[in-house]
């Protein structure tokens, strides 16, 4: 392949949200410059370089991963959810409601990857021990409520689960 | 009970959720980086990979050539202008200007040599890549005492020595108390070096308004006003003409106050160009480009009695300050200068303070800036005198504190402690952790061959008194009500302490309040948020505020309800003449009329006032901290098996975020206990440059916490606070630092700095070991 | 951070990933979940020019047994490893090693082939895969090879694998009864990537006494370190604890790690017979 | 970051400095060499591939080999730069004869490694470079060998 011609854009399309997108990327365009750049979705942040922080936390095709370490490219044709397509018409996710409960946020800058981890740890696991949070919430970094609260935000989540099912 | 001179509507002191969460869960919020602007460029900064090295060559005319490119810029084209300036704190400080861009020498790995502006992030940082510098590197130095030793290389060529400062206080006789005392303990202690890391990286967007019309600036800072000041002043621009903003800002614990280079940098390019640019730091560039903190190196003697009393303390600090200088990089050590008796009656004492030069990163405040390197001085050097006088740690510290009937309190170097009740806070903290209980059980695991150890740490934290806050409070015609505040809040939850305030005092509901802050258009001249100021500093400008606009608003009632000024009361949200409360008027009614000339002949329209607030003095919080601790011989891992925190910061607005700031503040402080450490080597290459090598807790690494708090209120300020952000910072690490030291003081083991890694602890317990003849 | 410029293809079947690793030559790379890859290139420490995504060939992806043989696709995630009954029943070594990467969105992308071809000597699966005696399935056009872990993990970030091959399959034998198996690790607090670790496979014979061990420690070297003195100090030996305490203690015998600034060489010595002590146990 | 070694050429020490002197030989004993020509004497401008395994960068490089003394001892010099970051570093080699067919070398070495290589690459910079020293003697071992063959 010729250099000149070296990282053309290639089209890809997904669903982010519930709502088909498609656009065309350069290849190297990774998954949270496309939603926060191309979409204008930026409540997915970036904290690092070095795919620690977890604050770029989305869920793709129902796992949560951090979208600085996928090319948008390989989420061709998948189901994206972020931060701004977790509440729903019915009130917001428990999570989030945990997480304003409970004090479970301080600046706010890691609190859309560590919600969007939790949402992905409950439905994994309905009634976690504060145990497997901690651990579930290892690829997370927040630098302001030494994550005390955020631990009690996942259980007061929980606790609303009751069944076990994913109320909205 | 403590009398809480405050409304009826129960606000202060209600854990009511924050106003600000609704935007910040839901991905609404709005940090720098989530701003985008028509025609915005993205400016990428090329940074010396040397501590110190010249610049034999830069060649940018690859960069230049790339597509997308709009500039490429180096010192060459600044002809000298556009410098960091730090203030000179101190007669004689050697502060030589911080040049935005390298010219001829770099004195620092991450010194910023080119800037390049380019259509998008990519192609931006595609360009700096591109940008070639030829560089001939220079040893470096990088350690305290090297630097300060005679005949040491300068770490600038500019310097004629390596001190940036020396200040020294003395009070009493020091050298008699030293010349009387039964017993001097020594200590050379160090706090590591720690890297701030907010989660938000720095960064700024800079735009020019319509020509002529200035410069607006979106900037992620702790003090917005204070930023436009040094940005007009660096940038020669006028001042007026800059509308700087702090947006939601994502955490700065200190390290996004003053102006960086890159901030000129921006601005200077987007004036220039004429358009947009946005400036964010990679998490890689914001461990070389922002201020770190702690780094002291500590050398210590405090003189005591027989009986445990202490008669001097002389200290002497070398505080690591890099090689460039920013606004608030010299300030940390001083804290020294207060706080070097920590809660004790010392009457004689000597406390010298150096700032010194370095080839690596600047320094600057971090949580606690300066405090907790003080606390744990002196709380290690009063563990350390109880084990060599044999005495009981607790009871040599009873001994030794400042009495509740001693406040206000002048220590030996002049420095006034305003109020507390240091015994109640260590009794607190005693009963809490069950301390005996735990001593025994210490002793029974010992005996059984475990490290265990207990420690504890009794500290003050002053906090508020460095510059004035504003607070203006406007009653809208419909009777809600804007609050405006110089204090900046990120993530400290002002928007809901500050209601909080206002609606108690002008028994308003919450949701009839908004709080703004951090733009310099729409609020009146202020600081902003750092030090732990803003619930004392900017909370009493809002209860100066308040009672400016009672007055008035009573004036108005008086004036509509035909009664005399005097006899209006403000009682449950609403106006009346006292014992007549059916004819009561509302917010609403009373600044409807305020602003429909419905008010007495000589006042003004409107209902609208603001107040600074300035106590000229520090608040002393105060508490103690108990740490249970256990090393695994085998590993040198250590668990802190329990965390005691007791703190009292006078009267508590919202306690459920009182108690998130310690939680934060321990859970920094821990970091620096246990792993935190920002590490060179003797060449002066980064050895801890990102998140694979920089440790910071994660979930799992929090101990349990137990808290409590003693509540003694702070007589000089209206809402009876004092400042509680980095009480955790402050007490929890001397605590765990004691605690270590105990559960090691059986190998023989005096002292190791912080952090306690586990390959460290079991360095020093097999060195331990061998010596004993293991 | 990003990445320079590059080719992406995706590829549907092996053949075709084949064709455009041959077309594209040296400056081409695979992308499986990108876990690896991805950091190293945002950091531009590498800036391969073209990048074949295996991650959407259906049949690299799958955990089965083969009679007493344990098959994992080389795209198959390090979640689906960690969670899989199958995988924990035959080799709970390496579902715990998997277990034990990074963090759940790491898990949620990396994968088994990715990880292994990538061979960072501070990653969890060659130690264990060294320990389960495991082989490679690798495929070129040219036709399929199978490489055992000892001759697959060469040195830092050095592998068996070819420029033109891809990692098919992982192949465990030994999935009895007879046979179990344990991870331990040291985590670096910092990156999550071990500082030391142990993976072990221990065979008992009908009289429950150890008829053979594979030890493989990380964090000694470039490459899996195989404590060959513990495992010949294990073999005919029955497995009390005093037996095992024994046997660690030797496992840093013959090893010459490098230390760090993290972790001296003498700590990771010492470390080795902690954590082989610890999988040991585990195993038991 | 200093390192230190020996390493045993089974050859006579002329023949070992001879190899060591030649820029031929050099040439294809630097692991990684992309280029390689002189640009002055005993200064050499090349592009090499630094790294190990499949984490290599590119790098401009300056070699300069200096302070020699026949046939016992020299010094070498290089300074990389790339996008990664740069590696730079300086040996001092003594070559011993052992007896008429051995030669012992001894070297130490000081290398500084900056930028994102050593931001994230830590934990293995220590064993990275001693695996490319070895790679380095291995190839010399094989010139040696060669010069020898040819006699």
């Amino acid at each position: 392949m010729p250099e000149t011609t070296r990282g053309r854009p290639i089209p890809i399309q997904m669903t982010v949200n519930g709502i088909q997108r498609a656009a065309d990327v350069e290849p190297r365009t990774l998954l949270v410059h496309f939603l926060r750049e191309t979409l204008g979705l930026t409540g997915t942040h970036v904290g690092c370089d070095t795919t620690q922080c977890g604050a770029c936390t989305v869920h793709l095709d129902g796992r949560a991963v951090k979208s600085c370490t996928i090319l948008a490219a390989q989420a061709q044709g998948g189901d994206v959810t972020t931060i701004e397509g977790l509440a729903n018409a019915s009130g917001l996710h428990p999570v989030q409601e945990g997480f304003r409960q409970e004090h479970g946020l301080q600046c706010g800058y890691c609190t859309p990857g560590m919600i969007m981890n939790a949402a992905d740890l409950l439905q994994r696991n309905p009634h976690p021990t504060e145990d497997e949070i901690k651990h579930a919430l290892q690829g997370n970094l927040c630098r302001c409520t030494g994550y005390v609260n955020i631990v009690k935000a996942v259980q007061w989540a929980a606790a609303q689960r009751g069944g076990g099912d994913v109320p909205r | 009970m403590t009398q809480h001179p405050h409304g009826t509507t129960g606000l202060i002191g209600a854990s009511v959720p924050r106003v600000e969460d609704l935007a910040l869960i839901t991905g609404a919020g709005q940090y720098v980086d989530d701003i985008q602007l028509p025609g915005m460029l993205h400016m990428a900064v090329v940074r010396s990979p040397y501590p110190k090295a010249r610049i034999r060559s830069i060649e940018t005319a690859a960069a230049r050539a790339m597509p997308g490119v709009a500039a490429v810029i180096t010192s060459a084209d600044l002809e000298g202008k556009l410098n960091v300036v730090a203030p000179p704190m101190f007669p004689g400080m050697q502060a030589p200007p911080t040049p935005a861009l390298a010219a001829g020498m770099v004195y620092a790995v991450g010194a910023p040599i080119a800037a390049v502006v380019a259509a998008t992030r990519t192609l931006a940082q595609d360009a700096a890549n591109a940008v070639e510098v030829e560089y001939e590197p220079l040893p470096a130095t990088v350690d305290v005492e090297v630097a300060t030793a005679p005949g040491a290389a300068p770490v600038r060529d500019e310097l004629q020595h390596n001190i940036v400062y020396t200040t020294v206080r003395e009070g009493g006789d020091v050298d008699k108390a030293f010349g009387e005392a039964h017993h001097i303990t020594r200590l050379r202690i160090q706090s590591p070096r720690q890297v701030v890391l907010a989660m938000e990286p720095r960064g700024l967007v800079a735009a020019p308004e319509r020509p002529g019309q200035g410069l607006r600036v979106w900037i992620s800072h702790q003090t917005p006003h204070l930023a436009r000041s040094e940005l007009a002043a660096e940038l020669g621009y006028p001042e007026h003409l800059i509308h700087l903003s702090a947006p939601d800002v994502g955490g700065g614990f200190g390290s996004k106050s003053g102006i960086y280079r890159e901030d000129l940098l921006a601005c200077h390019l987007a004036l220039k160009l004429d358009r947009p640019v946005k400036w964010v730091a990679t998490r890689s560039e914001d461990f070389v480009a922002t201020n770190q903190g702690r780094d002291q190196l500590m050398f210590s003697e405090l003189a005591l009695s027989q009986d445990g009393t202490m008669l001097g303390l002389k200290v002497k600090l070398l505080a690591n300050m890099g090689a460039y200088l920013h606004f608030a990089t010299a300030g940390p050590p001083q804290r020294m200068m207060g706080m070097a008796p920590g809660c004790y009656q010392i009457r004689n004492l000597r406390v010298e303070v150096s700032g010194v030069f370095t080839n690596t990163v600047s320094t600057g405040p971090y949580r606690g800036a300066g405090r907790p390197e003080a606390v744990l001085n002196i709380e290690r050097l009063a563990d350390l005198a109880a084990r060599e006088l044999g005495l009981d740690r607790i009871a040599l510290r009873r001994k030794n504190f400042i009495r509740p009937d001693q406040f206000p309190y002048r220590t030996a170097t002049g420095v006034e402690y305003d109020s507390g009740d240091y015994e109640k806070a260590l009794d607190e903290a005693l009963r809490l952790s069950g301390y005996d209980a735990m001593l025994r059980q210490r002793d029974e695991r010992r005996a059984r061959g475990e490290l265990v150890g207990v420690g504890l740490c009794s500290f003050v934290e002053p906090s508020g008194g460095a510059f004035f806050e504003s607070g203006s409070i406007r009653v809208e015609p419909s009777g809600a009500v804007t609050v405006l505040t110089g204090s900046s809040p990120h993530g400290q939850g002002l928007e809901t302490t500050f209601a909080q305030v206002v609606g108690e005092k002008l028994g308003v509901p919450m949701d009839r309040i908004s709080v703004r802050h951090g733009d310099t258009v729409a609020i009146q001249q202020g600081i902003g948020t750092f030090g732990s100021r803003s619930a004392i500093m900017g909370g009493g400008a809002l209860v100066a505020a308040a009672e400016k606009v009672i007055d008035k608003a009573k004036r108005i009632a008086a004036h509509l309800l035909e009664a005399a000024t005097e006899d209006i009361v403000l009682e449950d949200g609403a106006f009346a003449v006292a014992g007549v409360p059916n004819k009561a008027m509302t917010w609403a009614q009373i600044s409807g009329a305020a602003h429909r000339g419905r008010i007495p002949a000589d006042m003004e329209a409107g209902l609208q006032e603001s107040a600074t607030y300035d106590p000229r003095r520090e608040s002393w919080g105060f508490g103690t901290h108990v740490a249970l601790v256990s090393i695994e011989t085998n590993t040198g891992e250590l668990k802190i098996e329990k965390l005691v925190l007791v703190d009292d910061c006078g009267v508590l607005i919202n306690p459920k975020i009182v108690e998130g700031q310690i939680h934060g503040g321990v859970a920094q402080g821990l970091g620096e206990a246990l792993r935190e450490h920002m590490r060179f080597d003797e060449d002066g290459q980064v050895l801890t440059g990102s998140l694979m090598d920089y440790a910071i807790l994660r979930a799992a690494d929090m101990p349990p916490l137990i808290m409590g708090e003693t509540e003694t209120p702070n007589p000089f300020n209206p809402l009876g606070v004092k400042g509680v952000g980095e009480a955790g910072a402050n007490g929890a690490p001397p605590a765990v630092a004691n605690a270590v030291m105990d559960a090691l003081e059986p190998l023989g083991i005096r002292h190791v700095d912080m952090p306690y890694t586990a390959p460290k602890l079991w360095a020093a317990i097999r060195a331990a070991q061998g010596d004993q003849g293991a | 951070m990003f990445p320079a410029s590059f080719d992406y293809h995706a590829p549907t079947t092996v053949p075709e990933a084949l064709r455009l690793l041959a077309e594209n030559g040296p400056d081409a790379k695979l992308l499986a979940g990108g876990h690896s890859l991805l950091p190293a290139m945002k950091l531009r420490l590498l800036e391969p020019g073209c990048l074949v995504d295996i991650g959407r060939i259906p049949e690299l992806r799958g955990i089965r047994r083969e009679g007493q043989t344990l098959v994992i696709g080389a795209a198959t995630l390090h979640a689906d490893i960690a969670t899989s009954d199958v995988v924990r029943q035959a080799a709970p070594g390496l579902a715990t090693a998997a277990s034990l990467i990074g963090d759940v969105q790491v898990r949620n992308r990396g994968t088994i082939g990715g990880s292994a071809a990538h061979d960072d000597p501070a990653a969890d699966y060659p130690v264990i895969l060294t320990a389960l005696d495991a082989s490679f399935m690798l495929v070129s056009s040219a036709g399929a090879r199978t490489v055992a872990s000892g001759d697959f993990f060469l040195d830092y970030f050095t592998t068996a694998l070819s420029d033109l091959e891809i990692i098919t399959e992982v192949r465990i034998p030994g999935a009895a009864a007879s046979v179990t198996s344990a991870y331990a690790k040291l985590e670096h607090p910092a990156s999550g990537f071990l500082v030391v670790s142990a993976g072990v496979r221990i065979e008992r014979g009908a009289d429950g006494r150890c008829r053979t061990a594979r030890i493989a420690i990380g964090g000694l070297g470039g490459r899996p370190f195989r404590a060959t003195a513990v495992e010949s100090a294990l073999a005919g030996h029955a497995l009390t604890p005093a037996a095992i305490a024994a046997a660690a203690a030797l496992a840093a015998d013959g090893s010459d790690p490098d230390g760090d600034a993290y972790a001296p060489a003498e700590y990771r010595r010492h470390m080795a017979t902690v954590y082989v002590q610890r999988a040991l146990e585990a195993a038991l | 970051m200093k390192l230190d070694g020996v390493y045993t050429f089974h050859a006579p020490r002329q023949l070992v400095w001879e190899t060591v002197q030649d820029p031929e030989a050099l040439r294809r004993c630097i692991p990684g060499l992309e280029t390689f020509e002189p640009t002055g004497q005993d200064e050499y401008a090349a592009t090499m591939k630094i790294g190990v395994g499949s984490i290599k960068g590119s790098y401009r490089a300056k070699i300069r080999i200096f302070d020699l003394q026949e046939p016992e001892h020299y010094k070498l010099s290089v300074e990389a730069t790339g996008t990664p970051g740069f590696v730079r570093g300086e040996g001092s080699f003594d070559l011993v004869a052992d007896d008429a067919e051995t030669t012992t070398l001894r070297w130490e070495a000081d290398a500084q490694i900056g930028g994102a290589v050593a931001a994230v690459g830590q934990r293995m910079l220590g064993g990275v470079a001693k695996m490319t020293v070895g790679q380095l003697w291995a190839a010399l071992d094989a010139q040696v060998k060669a010069r020898q063959a040819r006699g």
